[in-house]
């Protein structure tokens, strides 16, 4: 039986394995979704097997139903541009699981703690209970943020890591306590409440537009709290899919710094985003504005359009009229294409789950690197919400907080006509000069409304 | 089901090797989905709670936390699963249509 | 210092598909390199034979058989490393005066 | 203690597995040699520490050192053009290793059999001897077809597959019942010498130029047998070790095939080669001739040369002068590439090493995708030793062993000249219709003086 049980372990294990690896490309993508629900119903048919005779089936069973009720709503009314937040919520529930099945651990193995909670299993419980409080309630605070129920900006206070260090230090103690003498039971409270602010004290000087990394990076102590978990039950299967789980989120974060030109720490520790405030004091200088009609002329009578789509395409939800825009165009001859910036929105990859979930074909996503190469031959570069990864100042203003972030070269273009509300800056909170110059147009509006309006112009000229 | 620290760094090691190589691959188009199916997977503490709530001996204090743990990891499953399926769907269709 | 069955072959899957995905990236220009540094960490049964060469228990003919073992593995291990490092060394040479 | 051991064995797994990661590029290529050398250096005090207190150190001591002292000279005296060879050799050592360790531990374990020789551990010691023994002599086989000390020709005879069959039915039957009664000692040695008989049997069948591809199998079977071993010892290194090494060699061989067109099972049992006998027959043609010294005046005036090496130029040991010709050639202006075909030469990434060794900057060897469409601007393609990587009937004639077989495209470049000792056919044993161009000059002589020749030529010319 036990054997058995080793052999589907080791079945869904490679099945997560394969999962992975064929996500690498859109063709063979389903099938590495799909290889990654077979792993997981190997894994929960091991599970049961491993239990049997399973007792409290009607706990177990009752809690599957609930959950799989709950989730499968989730997972299909859920908009496409809330995917940020649903990613954050479900780490929070993932994390919650694990912080729970540690705590029941402990309490369960009491009677037997001399042999079964010593050494290192005692140490992986309070790694397991510590990462996963933590990123519980760190998931939470980032759903919050980036679903604006919390405030965006980031919350600082006078010595805050110094605090946090002694909170931090506080629960060391408490657990090299509790791995010394698991029986001290009444310590693990303090040590799960401890845990718990904890996760909210590091997300809250953390800027709202920072939650992606952050949520990767929660996507990495998830990970490497299912581990510690594996290493508790000597399971494993758990060791491969935390330890898979865990390198995700680091390589994400890390290609997500990159992209960004910020350090790790600088993403934790450096309050990002307060800068927000100062920007009223600009000096006041012209740009241009246009309305629907004239942009709707600018685009028909190009020979090629780059559009660059940003965090205020997914803001306005205004991908479907934007494929509205970009079939019109197509059909009168005009070559559009979509500039991709790594970060461009609120997850790696945002614009282009968007884009294709409006029907817009893959091949013409272009990527940041292969793509800048052909501003300086593009007609109109249709920049809609995007604004930090346009902004020229990354290239010289060595004080601007994104300088060295590669950006599009937008300003290479031959005429730039840029969708926005108002002058706000973007996340980094920095003014943007593309917009002020000779050649840009401001089309002041929401993306939404204003593609909706431009592309009522443009079957109109058509039919004249 | 027990097993000694050694043979959990071992493993604990080779997995690490692989996830990085194999997660390097996977193309920028894909990082959105990438996040999410990794969450689901992440999902699989699913099978330690399912062994401690069914343990013959579980308190009610341990059915009760199983019961959450449960709960809340199948939600993430389902949800996950589902919602990465449905994403990488949407990048399917565009391949026939080229 | 044993294991059960799952445990081996959970290890050996782990590092087969290291294996494969690692390979597959390494580039035509070495492939004779690789071939002649692999060929020397299969010689890692120099592990196997020196732990049964030094048992106590080791009859005479376990001693012959050790013996000769590892004498062939050793020359395996040495010349191994050594003509990959003297075929890796030439490409590397390159490398600086391009 | 074994926890020691245990995280030695750990530090050099990941040291194997990083050295094969950093072979991936010429650039960290000698960091991957010196993390495989630390890994098995760490690996093997893991060993004495295992092992401690070590009895017999005098025996294990002297053979260390014998092995030393043997293995240093083989490194540095053997020439580049011996790879193959010694590849194969190190395979029987290997190999030959994991099979007497294996027999050592089967009488070693006889008084414990009940407790310690049972179920997969029996498995595991059958294969890890099966492949161990096999692999020795296969090894030792391929390396005299290779050094042509034994005949290259593949050895057939009537109802050859069936009799392998047999035998290996007699020694599945003995491993089978050893399985069971791991008691019955006196049955091993008849499935050791079955064994042995095994490898020799398998070879001769095979033609001498398809041992590259054999020796690739032969590396995963002797991985495979280090991982048995690790099975046999609950040993994870082992495991991981010999894992790697597999799939390294499978991985190679997949490759080989492929470049060659040909599938596992033809090269394992198609007896390729044996066509070489019927070339007497073919049909006078005629050819071209051309003097060193015309070859030469053709070299120094062409703007742009391609050099193919091939088998012949291993040969001959004619890589310096090769380099010679390049030098020369490239301080006069003429801009010269070497085409590399995946599988010119005996081992993959042959032409490469020898190539290398001369010194010529690896940016100058192209690869055969990249360099086909370079043949139509090419003014001279000079073919040296190489042959079936160059004959246009792998495009066109479907009864060609070779058909399908991507080639170089060494016909498309305005002057041929092609360098090899006679009209004899190469390794697949077919006539070459380039050699019957109208641009094709046959330069007939041994490779290296033919090279020498031209080199004395040109200084002549630039002097006048
Ligand atoms: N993608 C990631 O993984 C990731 C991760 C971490 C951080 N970030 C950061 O996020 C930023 C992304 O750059 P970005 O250029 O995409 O966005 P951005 O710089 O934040 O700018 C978005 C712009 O969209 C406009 N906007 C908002 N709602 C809109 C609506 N309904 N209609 C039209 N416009 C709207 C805003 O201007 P108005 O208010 O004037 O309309 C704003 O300037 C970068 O700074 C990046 O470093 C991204
Ligand atoms: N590289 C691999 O990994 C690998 C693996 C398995 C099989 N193979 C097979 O090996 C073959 C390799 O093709 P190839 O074009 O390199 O070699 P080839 O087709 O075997 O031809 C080599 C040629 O070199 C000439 N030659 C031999 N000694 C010479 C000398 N001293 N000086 C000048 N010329 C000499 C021979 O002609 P003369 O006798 O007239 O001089 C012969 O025609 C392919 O058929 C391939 O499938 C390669």
């Amino acid at each position: 039986m036990l054997n058995l049980v080793n052999y589907l372990y080791i079945i869904s294990a490679g099945l997560f394995v394969l999962s992975l690896k064929w996500l690498n490309s859109p063709v063979s993508a389903r099938r590495g979704v799909f290889a990654g629900e077979i792993g997981m119903l190997v894994a929960v048919t091991g599970a049961f097997i491993q239990a049997y005779p399973v007792y409290n089936l009607e706990w177990i069973v009752s809690a599957i139903v609930i959950g799989t009720a709950v989730g499968i709503p989730i997972a299909y009314i859920m908009p496409m541009t809330a995917v940020p937040q649903r990613t954050a919520l479900s780490h929070a529930c993932g994390a919650l699981a694990a912080a729970l099945v540690g705590t029941a651990e402990l309490y369960q193995r009491q009677p037997k703690a001399a042999e079964e909670l010593s050494g290192f299993v005692m140490v992986a419980l309070m790694l397991e209970t510590l990462l996963g409080f933590l990123t519980f309630t760190g998931s939470l605070m980032a759903m919050g943020k980036l679903q604006e129920v919390l405030p965006q900006r980031p919350i600082t206070y006078k010595n805050q890591n110094l605090v946090n260090f002694f909170l931090f230090a506080i629960a060391v103690v408490l657990a090299v306590r509790l791995i010394l003498v698991p029986t001290d039971t009444y310590l693990f409270p303090f040590f799960a409440l401890l845990s718990l602010l904890f996760g909210v004290l590091l997300i809250i000087p953390i800027g709202g537009a920072d939650m992606p990394t952050v949520i990767a990076i929660l996507n990495s102590y998830a990970g490497l709290s299912a581990c510690a978990m594996g290493f508790v039950l000597g399971n494993k299967l758990l060791v491969v899919a935390g330890a898979l789980d865990g390198s995700s989120g680091l390589i994400l974060s890390i290609i997500m710094c990159k992209a960004m030109n910020r350090s790790f720490t600088n993403v934790l520790f450096g309050a990002f985003g307060q800068i927000q405030t100062s920007t009223a004091k600009q000096e006041q200088r012209n740009v241009r504005s246009a309305s629907p009609e004239e942009a709707a002329s600018i685009l028909e009578s190009a020979g090629s359009v780059i559009i660059v789509p940003g965090y205020g395409l997914a803001v306005a939800q205004a991908q479907h009229k934007i494929r509205e825009l970009y079939d019109n165009l197509m059909r009168r001859g005009v070559n559009v294409k979509f500039a991709i910036h790594p970060v461009a929105g609120r997850m790696p990859g945002h614009m282009n789950v968007l884009l294709a979930e409006a029907d817009i074909p893959y091949d013409r996503l272009v990527e940041m690197d292969e793509i800048n190469g052909e501003f300086p031959q593009c007609d109109v570069a249709l920049v809609i919400g995007a604004n930090d990864v346009t902004n020229p100042k990354a290239r010289t203003d060595k004080g601007s907080p994104i300088y060295g972030m590669p950006i599009l070269d937008v300003d290479k273009a031959h005429t730039v006509m840029v969708i926005k509300r108002s002058m706000n800056p973007g996340f980094a909170g920095i003014d943007n000069d593309l917009y002020y110059m000779d050649k840009t147009l401001m089309l002041f509006g929401d993306a939404k409304g204003f593609v909706t309006e431009i592309v009522k112009e443009l079957p109109a000229r058509a039919a004249a | 089901m027990t097993f000694d620290l050694g043979t959990g760094l071992f493993v604990f090691m080779l997995a690490t090797f692989i996830g990085l190589e194999v997660i390097r691959k996977v193309s920028p188009l894909l990082h959105t989905p990438l996040m999410s199916l990794t969450n689901a997977i992440s999902a699989i503490s699913v099978v330690g709670a399912i062994i401690i709530t069914g343990n013959k001996d579980a308190t009610m204090a341990t059915k009760i936390l199983g019961f959450i743990a449960i709960t809340a990891v199948v939600t993430n499953i389902v949800s996950g699963f589902l919602i990465t399926d449905r994403m990488v769907k949407m990048f399917k269709k565009r391949e026939t249509k080229k």
